[in-house]
């Protein structure tokens, strides 16, 4: 089976957001076709997270509206996106430090329960055979992360590039049609990049996700995605596939001329 | 150093997940049980029981309820002592107002209703964090104080204030002295612990301490966080208020809401705080260490005294109490913020270990 | 008309000495994060002292003029104040930098109780009074608007007045002195704070003398008022919904929100009161600030919290 | 899956693995870590899906006398790969995993592979680096198809489609299996090991059925294992000792084999089984040793203090205890103290609880190292073999365990001595040809059937067989003294702190060392001293590592006069490397035996310097990093005389 880049799944209209006076962003209107990888790119606050966390309801837009798969939003709300197969993983990363590595990941299948909480207190059958169930699919996870040394290790004595990869594998767990990444490789050697890399491509390969990806290493955008959004002060300067963007006079004046 | 974990593998799932995956645990917590049900009550004397072993029992149920609120959902609590409040109350006009309802049947429905009023006074975490809800449960304490000191149709009108309870049996096992009275609470302390463990390391379990870690990465991935705090106050609400129920009608057998004042929501957190915030386990350490050690003080200061040769007043001792007690609570959050439990697990991690440091 | 401004000064008054036990509050969490449930023992500590000097030094030192001894005492208790302060840094808070805000507060109640237990050790557990001279007679006032003019205590009235003052002296030594704006910078951001080489333990010490002094005063104006005696710890759980009311870290927050309890719990209780059964103030108090927290999570001065991810 | 008749004689592997299949088909015969848990295959899963497995292959046209080439880590169906080829008289080739493409062209050329079955992605893509080599190369099988969706090359097939295709062949010609199985002989071929190739190319070793079966009968008659042992498959599949414990003696006792997660949880997995029966060559030991060192410097005096006493009473009488000798009954009850203070929890630690019988092999073991093992109460046991006689020529009996011999011949072997020293060995278990070497062939297996081991020795007055080195190897010193360099170097590599020595002194007037330092407790030690450092290169080249090493080398010196002839052998001048030796760079074999020619002419500036009493010596080398980029170390090399030993005891 291969996962052809379809139609849209995705399309921001028109989308503006302000905190208090400040404005974050500013008449974004872009879209997300079915298995692409589409980058966001822009300096230091040009409101790359802000977009995310419009997109999964984080952050309500003043303006503007999501069409996920036809459906319209005037806002999302974060559980709304998640039911609706959006996941997403953080800059700094959010995992949750009390817990191990497979706690953390069975987090992500939190939507996947069906047993109450009753079935749950006795361990009785379908919350036990759930549990078990889902297990299985964590552990799929982590070995397709690699990371089968570090499960029973409590996340906050992980190193950072290894947390990283838990709030990936976290993302994963819900089995998401749609994986927002912010700044993935942020903070990472080499060698961990180019592991995150090759994660992101084999899940996008594998199991067909849309990937929305907001990263500052250039090389590695301009790599692997397959559309690029450029943002700039909360304004969309450019939009296109990688050699389109590069070319573009005004990304270059804006972005990729100044160096970082 | 006793653990020999070789060959301790896991061929399924299920066996990696149960409570004790370690043989040498399953052992150690059979071999608990059996003294706790049969050697403790062939052994031990009458003012054991009274004075430790039961008020241990039943706060020990209370701070595993605290526990799982404070602990595992990181909402803080200052108003334990109401829910206790509310089972006991509930409980007691269950009794008295339904006939022939069965006393089991009164206790848990003691406890539902504190859930109830649990969920109510929970509402306003669902805005307000931190200390600020650590304040705003209080207003759950001075209101619950004021009920039932002022309105008698929940104390049945006694002109006292004072309400109290007699003759208890469940299906023929009369509940009048020590022993069965241990016994009965032991049961239900033993059954409780078993489920706060089965819901911590559940779905439910993962939500409270999602939210409690980081509840925007909670909200993310799908965690509804009114579903998820509420359930948690009204779990521990309904485990604090079994243990109300229990410390009215098999404790005290008469109280009055004094019994269940801001004094014993502050007794509960520091249980949870002292004995480890997050696990069952600790909140049986946090109960014995707190109603162990003013007793043992009330013996040993005097005792002290009279070594060097100073009589210290009743009065005295209790000032020291508060001094020693306070400075304990304070050294222990210095040496160990993580409470016994740490100290338990760490030891624990350390003979698995050994000889080897790390 | 006449009886409901009664009462609604009443409650300002009243207000007025709350705001001053959230003062303390604030102030310590402002600089140190510390949630202080030790605040009413503190009040009881230096009540205590400040009584018991006051009772003790006319005999040790054949005084008899109530005033000196009066002072004298006001300045030994304030310097055991400082005592407290600097102790409490040293043996405990310099230990527990960055941890949890429950761990702290579970702290302060360690502390609470160690003050309780040592202030009743040394100075005794019964109730004693304190006589500043303060008059206790009530005097009516507007007699000229009203018929048959306010009832006013003259004793609550300069009472509200002192704490008026100190609160006033405090707002000052915040914004005008160095110390006081090294303390604004501790409350903003510890590191920074310590990145530009402000001693962070000394700057604790201060604020909890100056918190100890607070609560010296309130304990001064309550023991005048209602005796020495064990119940004055409580006062600090009547402050509690002052401050969730006015925002943990506003000083204008903690005057205001002592006023807004002061003349709620008032009114309540003596138009609500009657109704439902009475000694509804401490709970009515709470609710009330619930109820403003449903709206403002944050109270009503507080910062306003802002999710980052 | 074939209903064997159970009559027929168990002398294939095969028919052994449907043996088990019937009389234990429930019973666990494999076990692998995977997705958190240690999945199961029992006997009866194992004959189905070696069953599966052998049908499909026979419809992609393997025949009888094929060769197929198994590369990869230990997993259960790499094993079940072999016992599917060996059901259809093909002969499994295992390959060293870790080898890269061009290192596994010769033996796949030279065993003429048309089928590869391998563990994932990277051998795949290996195999494709080399293909057009490989001609006849024309079907790769592969296990894990993580990363493999978009391999579409006709050949690439994945393990599970050849069992789906097998098992639609099975259903189409139900007595095919039965058949072929029933057509094997036990002097087929079973198994194909290429030797490491010390010296030359590598070369084939043939090895029936019936040499592994008879090696894996009195091995576990000599150490009554049974059914019910669990052993570690950890060691690469390609060396002869992983294919007589975790193949060949699995099959014959029908125990369980258990594969590792990963070659970075092999400790954890270790403890978790806590095998019975353990196979580790000395290097892994020595690890283990160097680890609890380190480990209990950081313990707290308490511990340490009962670590050092209890390990004494261990030494005083551990071993004594483990083999049943008379111990006073204070010595006794101490070392049951000890046990459980101590040793207990140490093995627990180590994952050696369970261990009933535990073996070491492959190279020489210190006397010291081997001590504490079975000081501590682990049945800690020599075992000598080679490729050419399934890793099976004399073992230890218990309770007769001589530090410094390898054991009595075992069952069915018998060992002689030439007038060389030579090791002369005659048995079942010999080889029963080098592959398409006829001439190699009739050198290594002499006129009266004894195969030459090579290997230099001599026998006890009690039996013992004791390895003193290789025979070529054995040497003369200048002024004749007999000179047997491995000798010299094991000694050297028993102290913690040396991982390699190559000493040099054949036809010279006196001995010379190479000595490569322990990073790891060098460093360990160096951190304790708080002597700063940056890397190998840097640590190597510390006056105090210096003078830690001559320490060590003065005593073996001190050590070797006392053992007659080699008394002339004691080493007059070192030098520490700037680099380790690696396989990377050739100057290792894949088991990690020195290359010592190769050394010496890469080396051959550092060689005159210390024959030509420089005090130090400048060198540049190119070295292979993981990641297969090129680099280059250069150092400034200090080079030490040594103290050295009259036979009177007094220093020269």
């Amino acid at each position: 089976m291969n996962h052809q880049i379809g139609d849209v799944i995705l399309d921001l209209k028109n989308v503006s957001l302000a905190f208090g006076g400040v404005k974050a962003l500013t008449d974004i209107s872009f879209d997300v076709r079915e298995h692409e990888i589409r980058a966001i790119i822009g300096p230091n606050g040009a409101g790359k997270s802000s977009m995310l966390n419009v997109i999964n309801g984080v952050y309500r837009p003043q303006q503007g509206e999501i069409i996920l798969r036809g459906e319209h939003f005037a806002r999302m709300n974060p559980y709304k996106a998640a039911k609706a197969g959006i996941s997403r993983t953080f800059q700094n990363i959010a995992l949750f430090k009390g817990m191990n590595v497979i706690d953390n990941m069975m987090t992500g299948r939190n939507l996947k329960i069906r047993s109450n909480l009753i079935q749950q207190a006795f361990w009785w059958g379908p919350a036990r055979r759930e549990e078990l169930a889902h297990r299985a699919k964590v552990e799929e996870v982590i070995d397709f992360l690699e990371i089968q040394h570090i499960r029973k290790t409590p996340v906050g004595r992980l190193p950072y590039g290894l947390q990283k990869r838990v709030d990936l594998g976290r993302a994963l767990a819900m089995e998401p049609s749609i994986l927002l990444l912010d700044e993935p490789m942020a903070g990472m050697n080499v060698e961990e990049k180019q592991d995150m890399c090759r994660f992101i491509l084999d899940i996008n390969d594998q199991f067909g996700t849309t990937i929305v990806l907001i990263e500052h290493d250039m090389a590695v955008v301009m790599d692997i995605s397959d559309r690029v959004v450029v943002l700039d002060y909360g304004k969309k300067i450019g939009d296109g596939n990688p050699d389109e963007v590069r070319a573009s006079p005004e990304v270059i004046s804006a972005y990729l001329g100044v160096s970082h | 150093m006793l653990y020999r974990e070789n060959g301790q593998f896991k061929t399924t799932y299920a066996a990696d997940q149960q409570i004790f995956p370690i043989a040498q645990d399953r052992w150690t917590i059979l071999g608990i049980l059996l003294i706790a049900f049969i050697a403790i009550p062939l052994l031990v004397d009458e003012y054991l029981f009274r004075a430790i072993l039961i008020p241990f029992l039943i706060l020990s149920l209370a701070a595993i309820g605290v526990n799982i609120l404070v602990g595992y959902c990181g909402q803080i609590t200052l108003g334990a002592g109401a829910f206790m409040a509310v089972g006991a109350y509930a409980a007691y006009n269950f009794h008295i107002r339904i006939e022939g309802l069965p006393l089991l049947v009164s206790i848990l429905l003691g406890g539902l209703t504190s859930a109830l009023v649990g969920i109510v006074f929970g509402i306003p975490s669902l805005r307000v964090r931190g200390l600020y809800l650590a304040v705003a449960t209080l207003a759950a304490q001075f209101f619950t104080d004021w009920v039932f000191l002022r309105i008698p149709w929940f104390t049945d009108n006694s002109s006292s204030g004072s309400v109290s309870v007699s003759n208890l049996q469940v299906m023929g096992w009369q509940i009048d002295n020590p022993v069965s009275k241990y016994l009965f609470c032991l049961i239900f302390l033993t059954i409780f612990a078993l489920l706060a463990k089965n819901m911590t390391r559940c779905a439910i379990g993962r939500q409270w301490m999602a939210i409690r870690d980081m509840d925007v990465a909670a909200e993310v991935i799908g965690i509804r966080p009114l579903f998820a705090k509420l359930s948690a106050f009204a779990v521990s609400s309904f485990f604090v208020g079994t243990a109300g129920a229990l410390w009215g009608f098999i404790h005290l057998a008469s109280w009055e809401p004094a019994a269940f004042s801001v004094d014993r929501s502050f007794q509960l957190l520091f249980m949870v705080i002292i004995g480890g915030l997050g696990t069952i386990m600790g909140s049986l350490f946090g109960a014995a260490f707190i109603v162990v050690l003013p007793i043992v003080l009330n013996q040993f200061l005097p005792a002290l005294g009279g070594v060097f040769g100073i009589k210290i007043s009743t009065a005295g001792v209790s000032h020291a109490e508060l001094i020693i007690f306070g400075g304990l609570i304070v050294f222990f959050l210095i040496k160990e913020p993580h409470g016994i439990a740490r100290l338990w697990s760490t030891g624990k991690e350390k003979l698995r270990l050994w000889p080897f440091p790390h | 008309m006449g009886f409901f401004l009664e009462t609604l000064i009443g409650g300002l008054m009243a207000g007025m000495l709350y705001s001053l036990v959230a003062l303390g509050f604030v102030l310590i969490y402002k600089a140190s994060g510390v949630f202080n449930f030790a605040q009413g023992s503190m009040v009881l500590f230096a009540a205590l002292a400040m009584a018991r000097f006051a009772e003790w030094l006319p005999h040790w030192l054949g005084l008899d003029s109530l005033w000196l001894a009066n002072t004298i005492a006001f300045v030994i208790a304030g310097a055991l104040m400082f005592v407290v302060a600097w102790l409490i840094e040293r043996l405990v808070l310099r230990y527990l930098v960055n941890q949890e805000g429950a761990t702290l507060l579970m702290a302060t109640l360690g502390i609470a109780y160690v003050l309780e237990g040592i202030g009743t050790s040394l100075f005794g557990n019964n109730i004693y009074s304190i006589d500043v001279g303060m008059p206790k007679e009530p005097v009516f006032i507007l007699d000229g608007l009203f018929e048959g003019g306010l009832l006013i205590n003259k004793e609550d009235f300069i009472a509200a007045l002192i704490a008026a003052l100190l609160v006033g002296l405090l707002a000052l030594f915040f914004q005008k002195t160095t110390t006081g704006r090294a303390l604004r910078a501790v409350a903003d951001d510890h590191q920074a704070a310590q990145s530009i080489g402000i001693p962070l333990n000394r700057i604790w010490v201060i604020i909890w003398f100056v918190a100890g002094l607070v609560a010296l005063v309130a304990g001064v104006i309550w023991g005048s008022k209602l005796g020495v005696q064990f119940s004055l710890v409580t006062v600090a759980l009547r402050g509690l919904p002052v401050v969730i009311l006015g925002g943990l870290t506003s000083i204008p927050g903690a005057i205001i929100g002592g006023l807004i309890i002061g003349v709620g719990e008032k009114l309540s209780e003596v138009y609500l009161g009657p109704m439902i059964g009475g000694g509804i103030e401490i709970w009515f108090a709470y609710q009330l600030a619930l109820v403003f927290l449903l709206f403002r999570p944050q109270g009503l001065f507080g910062e306003k919290i802002i999710d980052r991810v | 899956m074939p209903e064997m008749a159970s009559s027929r004689a168990m002398d294939t592997f095969p028919r052994l693995l449907f043996h088990h299949a019937q009389v234990r088909g429930s019973k666990t015969a494999m076990r692998e870590k995977d997705l958190g848990i240690w999945q199961s295959w029992s006997w009866r899963d194992v004959a189905e899906q070696v069953g599966a497995l052998a049908c499909g292959l026979a419809q992609m046209g393997f025949k009888r006398g094929d060769n197929l080439a198994i590369i990869g880590d230990n997993r259960p169906r790499l094993y079940m790969t072999m016992a599917a080829v060996q059901c259809l008289g093909g002969v499994p080739v295992p390959l060293y995993q870790d080898a890269v493409a061009y290192e596994m062209l010769f033996v796949l050329q030279d065993a003429g592979i048309r089928f590869a079955l391998v563990e994932d992605q990277e051998q795949v893509d290996k195999l494709l680096e080399i293909k057009e080599q490989l001609p006849l190369l024309d079907l790769i099988a592969y296990d894990d198809p993580r990363g493999m969706r978009h391999y579409n090359q006709p050949s690439i097939h994945s393990i599970e489609e050849l069992m789906a295709m097998g098992r639609i062949h099975h259903q189409n010609h139900p007595d095919f299996l039965n058949d072929e199985v029933a057509q094997g002989d036990s002097d087929d071929i079973s198994v194909m090991l290429y030797t490491s190739g010390t010296t030359g190319k590598p070369k084939g070793v043939c090895l029936t059925h019936n040499a592994f079966i008879s090696a894996a009968r009195g091995g576990i008659g000599f150490d009554h294992l049974t059914a019910d042992e669990d052993i570690l498959s950890y060691l690469p599949m390609a060396w002869v000792g992983d294919h007589l414990f975790s193949y060949a003696q699995a099959m014959y006792a029908g125990f369980t084999i258990n594969c590792p997660e990963s070659g970075d949880t092999v400790m954890t997995d270790l403890r978790e089984i806590g095998p019975t029966y353990y196979f580790a060559p000395p290097r892994i030991f020595e690890n283990l040793l160097t680890q609890v060192m380190i480990r209990m410097e950081d313990a707290s005096i308490i511990k340490q203090k009962l670590f050092h006493f209890f390990m004494k009473v261990a030494r005083r009488c551990g071993s004594d205890v483990l083999d049943g000798k008379p111990v006073p009954a204070g010595d006794r009850l101490l070392y049951a103290l000890g046990n459980i203070l101590i040793f207990a929890p140490l093995k627990n630690v180590l994952g050696l609880s369970r261990v009933r019988v535990a073996y070491t092999a492959g190279a020489a073991i210190g006397p010291d190292l081997f001590r504490f093992y079975r000081s501590i109460g682990i049945n800690l046991k020599q075992l000598y073999g080679q490729t050419e006689t399934c890793a099976y020529v004399c073992l230890q009996p218990d309770g007769e365990i001589k530090f410094d011999s390898v054991g009595k011949p075992a069952p069915g072997v018998e060992v002689k001595i030439a007038d060389n020293s030579e090791i002369l060995v005659k048995g079942p278990m010999v080889l029963k040809e080098y592959y398409k070497r006829p001439d190699a062939t009739a050198e290594a297996i002499n006129a009266e059937g004894y195969f030459m081991t090579g290997d230099a020795g001599l026998i006890d007055d009690e039996g013992h067989l004791k390895i003193i080195d290789r025979a070529k190897d054995v040497g003369k010193l200048a002024n004749g003294a007999m000179y047997a360099p491995n000798f010299i170097e094991n000694k050297l590599k028993f102290f913690q702190h040396i991982k390699e020595a190559v000493v040099f002194g054949d036809q010279r007037e006196m001995v010379c060392a190479f000595i490569n330092i322990d990073i790891g407790a060098v460093g360990n030690w160096a951190e304790r001293r708080g002597i700063a450092y940056s890397g190998y290169t840097d640590l190597a080249a510390k006056t105090e590592v210096y003078q830690l090493i001559q320490d060590c080398i003065e005593q073996v010196n001190g050590d070797l006069m006392t053992e007659g002839a080699l008394a002339d052998s004691q080493i007059h001048r070192f030098l520490i490397l700037h680099k380790e030796l690696d396989p990377d760079d050739d100057e290792l074999t894949r088991t990690r035996k020195v290359r010592r020619d190769f050394v010496a002419e890469k080396y051959a500036v550092l060689i005159s310097a210390l024959y030509g009493g420089k005090s130090s010596q400048f060198i540049e080398t190119a070295v292979k990093f993981e990641d297969g980029r090129q680099g280059k170390v250069a150092a400034d090399l200090h080079i030490r005389d040594l103290k050295t030993f009259g036979s009177a005891g007094r220093a020269a």
